[in-house]
């Protein structure tokens, strides 16, 4: 056993969650995770924008840089390029990671610095009262689109697959125990990690429920080859395949960049400035 | 005593360079120079000019009159004509029959590279000015290491030019002697060059940017220097990534820095008052350029001073500095970063196109002048502490700052209103506190604000209230207008935001009228000086066209006012 | 004569329906209401209240008072009982000992689902306030349409709770009744409600949007009427797409409107530049909450005044309106559809937390009082002309108007500087002109604004100038001082931008103090009122704690004032 | 041969694009595709951003919305949903649409809405002097980055098939017969469009020159079937495609809305006002 174990990331903050929601179990995950890769409070900062599954960061002891909603992984790869030294790990929500800042979730998978992204993918705006999230099905009916959803939801998982990100997982939030596991492996990664979260919001959500979620999930099986892009894209045809679903090998940015805590000296200012003469 | 030359020419015909290479030789024989430029939005033909000012006293604005045209191009040389003097000479690169100017054929050399011919323009002007053609030619071998291939001709071309030009009486009847005194080694640089150089001294070490006119130099040159100022420059994918990679940099503890222009700003203004929440250090230079939206993307203006101050969600302290010169981009933008980090605000520094732009002679900046300190708690101090509160109330509305990592204590910051430790609150009582320890920050600022620097103030006399770069028209002017026995004050504000009510207030009524000039089409510093002092301008002057003031046009406007 | 009842609970307790139900009932019955809630941006749990107030005469502003309190949680009970007054009742949910109030304990009751105590304790105020049973029955049969499975407990409670409360005396000793002159058939609604009304009045028919509290309720109405209302609601990916789609379904023909918070306009300040220079007419409703950043997303504010009016890059006209309360959202929504299209340009309403979720009672609106005016081209006209310029310079800078398809011209827009015919121009000439036309339009739209709205205007008194929503404290609050022989002057400002120099100054340099009252952290709207007037207010009243303004606040505050 | 001719849509305007330019080839595409689907200079509507590609329209004669840099996806979808009967084209450049623009288009590939967007593609900021732009490929000098592009370019045609776009197709801007024909099918296809238009800079990329672009694309087998897309993932593995690479058969979005250029009536608006009663 390590250092630290999970309630040295207690807080005394009131969680604001419903009842029963499915983040506690998330919540519980990243603890664990954080304890046994022996990751201390000061040493990871967790990342996140505006919504439900943001608010996780408060109600653990932990760094935390709460920004704007969908705005987290920009913010993250800022302090990861600033400090490659913290464990960056972004929590958002399905709505402002895929939606409202699908552009910076996209251009970081190029970017590829070695943070672990975390999406509690519900399926809805939980926050802002069940309006339909990029993920929505085709149907769901919800306070705004009383019609139902009529946009085809968003493939994360396949998006990522296609700008070949280096790691990508799907878990399903009440299983802690493969959870941990699989957390573990997308932080120990070196490069821009997925997890697509699936998770309950019992409110605003009536039709993704946990036995929705069971019913509609399967655990890849240990056989899988990440790597192979092929079988990968095979698992994601029916079901919702649960585990490290694709993988792929390339360097990550933050190695190559300088630690960015410092101020340039006289003699390299000098060297700069002399030139212009 | 100067000289004023144009280059004329379309994009991609290499006046930049010709400009480049005069500026440098000039300033390295003594004179002083200063330039700037007129460019289209493109990358190939159109009509450009760089305007070349070789003077032998310090210059830093732009003019219309022309001494000296250069035209590489028929509409260049047509769209110009009009300005040279009656006893001005025109070196052409086009064949031209514009009877009663004495013009110097570029044609009439051995050259077949048209490429060549600013350059050959170049030295032409050299032998005007008596500067030695070894001096040239060492300038051309700098300029050109690297790409030997093309140093020949180059070197060709400047020779067979000069040697024609020593005997052309009309251009040497030009010519104009250095000043006795002038800058020791002095550089010859842009404001985009000042102002990455003002970054690096103020110990920036993360950008994240992206590319807009007239800005991207700043990232551009930053990009450059990287290894030797250990600075690390990301070309976000939007200015929307770009605030909040700053933001989060500046948490990690960076001292960083984002560049735009007012387009790029728009998006930038969810994390400017994200940063302004979370107490985050930050600088922002705001490069101005006509709008509204796209506007006229390569001219300049003074349009976004209220949207500096002005732009975010909510209220939270900021400070807004604006250069009056290519000086003044290297101080103001270093010590920009270094009122970010005192106050934990964003910093915002607005400078335009023709700052950016222009190029002058300069002495070299002086690293050990600015201030290296850093305001965050050391790990020592931070490791005596029991707790560690981000947002701790405190007197000044400062508060102790850390960043993650630096010790056993967690960081923790939100866009939510929160209490002191970082956490979220719903409490009135927190949220009232908290909102006031950010307003109680104005009041400490303000300790930094400076008065705005003046020229000839005293009461009873008309007084000219100016802003960042239009400094330079009006400083210019005045000297003028003395000489014609016209006399005003001129007051110059740097300082732009915050600013103390009354500020000014007792100048301006003492003197015995008053006239604001902005280069923009609203009246947005106007409207700034009104809030401020109460004070009602007798006159206002503004720019419609994107095109910056000329000497000549502040000249006549003020005869007309004074 | 009223009633104060305030709801208390967790989030999820159905204090809304409940409080919807009273508010409903009582309007039918001839009382005047109007409620405002207090709730924490979360789902369930927390604490959270809303406030009614029940009178025989009109009101719109909050109140801290509490003649009733209903608590249907411990916290809710805690935090509200200081307020309730000394022969007031609580109507509790919960267990409680609290000795000196008279109590109704839904606890007595045969009830089992604890979820229907709201609708109990509006059964019990219904016996209070003599609502004879069968009305309420029958609100409670509409508000269950559909979800007949929970009818019953619901009817069941309500009866048990009404026919115990007729035995309650010290219930009954409050009891009030109707005004003889009452609304004829009034409505029970929100501001949100108001807004989209007024939005459909002005006949929108395309809406993109995020959602974002507290303006969500907009296009949430507005979606839910999109067959009867021929409107397009469209839930975009992010604000910056909303901006950009509005702008483009505005350019198509369509009447165009988005809504958002300050941090969502935050988003769209580019894009309300690009509307500007395209000059393609649009809605903006920014509902204000507390900032900086994420803030107190449920809680309200006037902090983002300046933002409205400076938000974007470059000089081009908007206006910018504000409603006083829940009647003006809708009229004043309206009539921003008219000017936006009438003077192509983006007008923005500045709502906020308390009036989008206020609910109040209000004579119907008047679809006819509403003006219906387009002001395109007819296709024949179109079709007369030989070229259509959608820029034509005119002497009061709004251009002829037509969308593309309209006839067989091409409709030609650009975010870059054009010429007349909508392409983009390098030139110095038409730039000038182009930015000189879109200035004159300013002039131009200053005879629309209208005069501030004013009540006991005259000299030698105290004047309290208020904008916005914060006109209901301080209306409500002149009303009582008089009685008291306390008399001031009330101005309150809707249309905020632009306003012509010296707008009202006359008015203030005659009363005897001036006194203006914002709901903001910082001075936005006392630094614009300086600006316009050059008047120099005596007393500033701000707010910091993101809660409204009560009633009670403000007499005492202004009572020590004046 | 139908009513419009090439020469209907021409210009005045003095063209600013560097003479060579790849982008000539594509404004003569635009006309020609025009003329022969007999589409007017007042029907379509041409809705671009800013760069060089985004100049486009004005160098022709049509409604053009020439808005924000990397907003043209988003305003163009506006521009549909108020008025399904124009026909509308998008022109944008690499760093726009797939840049600043990214989460429009991804999230426009949802929305199938019954547009095309041609990406010039130059895998280079054209207009603001040559920065690397999402497609540049690794190692590309730029005057920004001196020591060569880090980050892996952005796949847009795997993006685009990874969300089931209705249409893709990939064309090189010198191939103007067919790339008429491609165009023609974009714009016939109902629902979301995507031409990646492999366009050389001749001023800044020195690396994607005619020559190398006629190297290292082929023209799809006229037995490919759209249809597959594990073909299509086939087809992507080497060089180049250019030719129509994928196609998914769904009703388009555009439909399904109302026409939007109404005011509501009396009798509806006094239907739901009278329904707070
Ligand atoms: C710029 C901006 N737009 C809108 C909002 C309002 N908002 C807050 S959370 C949220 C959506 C939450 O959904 P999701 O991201 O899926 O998180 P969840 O609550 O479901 O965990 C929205 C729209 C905001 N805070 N900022
Ligand atoms: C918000 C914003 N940011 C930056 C710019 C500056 N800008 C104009 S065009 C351009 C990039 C052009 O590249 P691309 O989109 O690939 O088009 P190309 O010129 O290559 O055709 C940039 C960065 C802008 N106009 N607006
Ligand atoms: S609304 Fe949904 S996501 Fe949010 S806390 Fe409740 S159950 Fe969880
Ligand atoms: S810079 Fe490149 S993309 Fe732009 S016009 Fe020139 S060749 Fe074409
Ligand atoms: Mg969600
Ligand atoms: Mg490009």
């Amino acid at each position: 056993m390590g250092k630290y174990k999970e309630e040295d990331y207690k807080s005394n903050v009131e969680n604001a969650w419903c009842p029963g929601c499915g983040n506690f179990g998330i919540l519980n995950t990243v603890k664990q995770t954080l304890a046994e890769l022996d990751i201390g409070p000061h040493q990871a900062v967790i990342c996140t924008g505006i919504g439900q599954a943001p608010k996780l960061p408060h109600y653990m002891k932990v760094n935390t840089f709460n920004g704007l909603h969908g705005r987290e992984v920009a913010s993250a790869q800022g302090i990861k390029m600033a400090n490659p030294e913290l464990e960056v790990i972004v929590h958002g929500g399905d709505g402002g990671i895929y939606g409202e800042g699908g552009n910076h979730f996209l251009h970081a998978i190029r970017r590829n610095l070695n943070i672990t992204v975390v999406v509690h993918d519900n399926r809805i705006y939980g926050l802002t009262k069940g309006q339909p999230s990029p993920t929505s099905e085709l149907g769901l009916v919800t306070g705004i689109k009383p019609e139902g959803v009529q946009i085809s939801p968003l493939k994360p998982l396949e998006l990522a697959i296609s700008q070949e990100c280096s790691f990508v997982a799907q878990a399903f939030s009440a299983n802690i125990k493969e959870n941990v596991e699989i957390l573990k492996a997308a932080i120990l990664n070196e490069g821009f990690s997925l997890v697509n979260m699936l998770q309950p919001c019992i409110t605003w959500n009536k039709v993704n429920t946990y036995k929705w979620f069971r019913d509609n999930t399967f655990k890849v099986d240990s056989e899988h080859d990440p790597y192979d892009s092929r079988a990968t894209l095979e698992l994601l045809k029916d079901k919702l395949p649960l585990g490290i679903i694709y993988k792929n090998k390339k360097e990550a940015y933050d190695s190559k960049v300088a630690r960015a805590r410092v101020f340039c000296g006289k003699e390299g200012f000098n060297k700069i400035a002399g030139s212009f003469g | 005593m100067e000289l004023n030359i144009r280059l004329s020419g379309a994009a991609g015909q290499g006046i930049q360079t010709a400009n480049d290479i005069l500026g440098k030789l000039a300033t390295r024989s003594g004179y002083f120079c200063y330039s700037f430029n007129d460019a289209e939005s493109r990358i190939r033909g159109g009509i450009n000019f760089n305007h070349m000012r070789v003077s032998t006293l310090p210059v830093s604005a732009p003019r219309e009159r022309v001494d000296i045209l250069i035209a590489l191009s028929s509409p260049g040389l047509e769209s110009n004509l009009s300005k040279l003097v009656d006893n001005g000479v025109l070196i052409s690169g086009v064949k031209t029959e514009t009877a009663g100017k004495s013009t110097f054929e570029l044609g009439s050399l051995d050259i077949t590279n048209k490429k060549v011919y600013g350059l050959a323009a170049v030295a032409v002007v050299s032998s005007i000015l008596n500067i030695a053609l070894p001096d040239l030619e060492k300038i051309i071998k700098e300029q050109f290491k690297g790409k030997e291939s093309i140093l020949d001709i180059n070197l060709d071309a400047a020779r067979q030019a000069y040697s024609m030009a020593q005997s052309w009486t009309e251009g040497a009847a030009l010519s104009l002697n250095p000043p006795k005194e002038s800058l020791q080694q002095g550089k010859w640089l842009s404001g985009g060059d000042a102002f990455a150089l003002g970054a690096a001294a103020g110990g920036v070490s993360f950008v994240a940017a992206y590319p807009m006119s007239p800005a991207t130099s700043i990232m551009t040159n930053l990009s450059h220097w990287s290894k030797e100022l250990e600075v690390h420059v990301e070309q976000a994918e939007s200015e929307v990534t770009a605030i909040n990679m700053v933001a989060g940099a500046s948490y990690a503890g960076a001292r960083a820095l984002t560049s735009t222009s007012g387009g790029g700003f728009a998006l930038m203004t969810e994390g400017i008052s994200l940063t302004g929440m979370i107490e985050t250090p930050l600088v922002v230079a705001i490069a101005q350029r006509p709008g509204p939206a796209t506007g006229l993307p390569t001219r300049t203006a003074q349009g976004d001073l209220r949207f500096a101050i002005h732009g975010g969600h909510g209220f939270f302290p900021r400070v807004v500095l604006a250069p009056k010169n290519i000086n003044d981009n290297f101080t103001i933008t270093s010590e920009a970063f270094d009122l970010a980090e005192k106050y934990q605000i964003p910093v915002i520094v607005l400078t335009d196109q023709l700052l950016q732009d222009s190029k002058q002679s300069l002495k070299n900046f002086d690293f050990d002048s600015i201030s290296q300190k850093r305001y965050q708690l050391s790990r020592e101090e931070l490791e005596k502490l029991d707790v560690y509160q981000r947002y701790r109330f405190t007197d000044d509305g400062v508060s102790p700052l850390a960043y993650p990592g630096q010790s056993s204590h967690p960081v923790v910051v939100d866009s939510d209103e929160h209490d002191q430790d970082g956490h979220l609150t719903e409490s009135a009582e927190i949220s009232k506190k908290m909102a006031e320890k950010r307003h109680r920050k104005l009041k400490t600022i303000l300790q930094s604000c400076k008065k705005p620097e003046s020229w000839n103030l005293k009461p009873g006399i008309p007084l000219v209230l100016t802003w960042g770069s239009t400094w330079g028209v009006v400083n210019e002017v005045q000297k003028r207008l003395e000489k014609q026995g016209i006399e005003f004050a001129h007051v110059n504000l740097s300082w732009m935001w915050p600013l103390p009510a009354d500020f000014f207030r007792k100048e301006l009524e003492q003197a015995s009228k008053t006239i604001i000039i902005e280069h923009s089409v609203g009246s947005e510093f106007e409207s700034l000086m009104r809030e401020v002092t109460l004070h009602d301008f007798d006159h206002a002057v503004r720019k419609m066209d994107g095109r910056p003031f000329g000497v000549e046009d502040i000249e006549v406007e003020l005869k007309e006012l004074l």
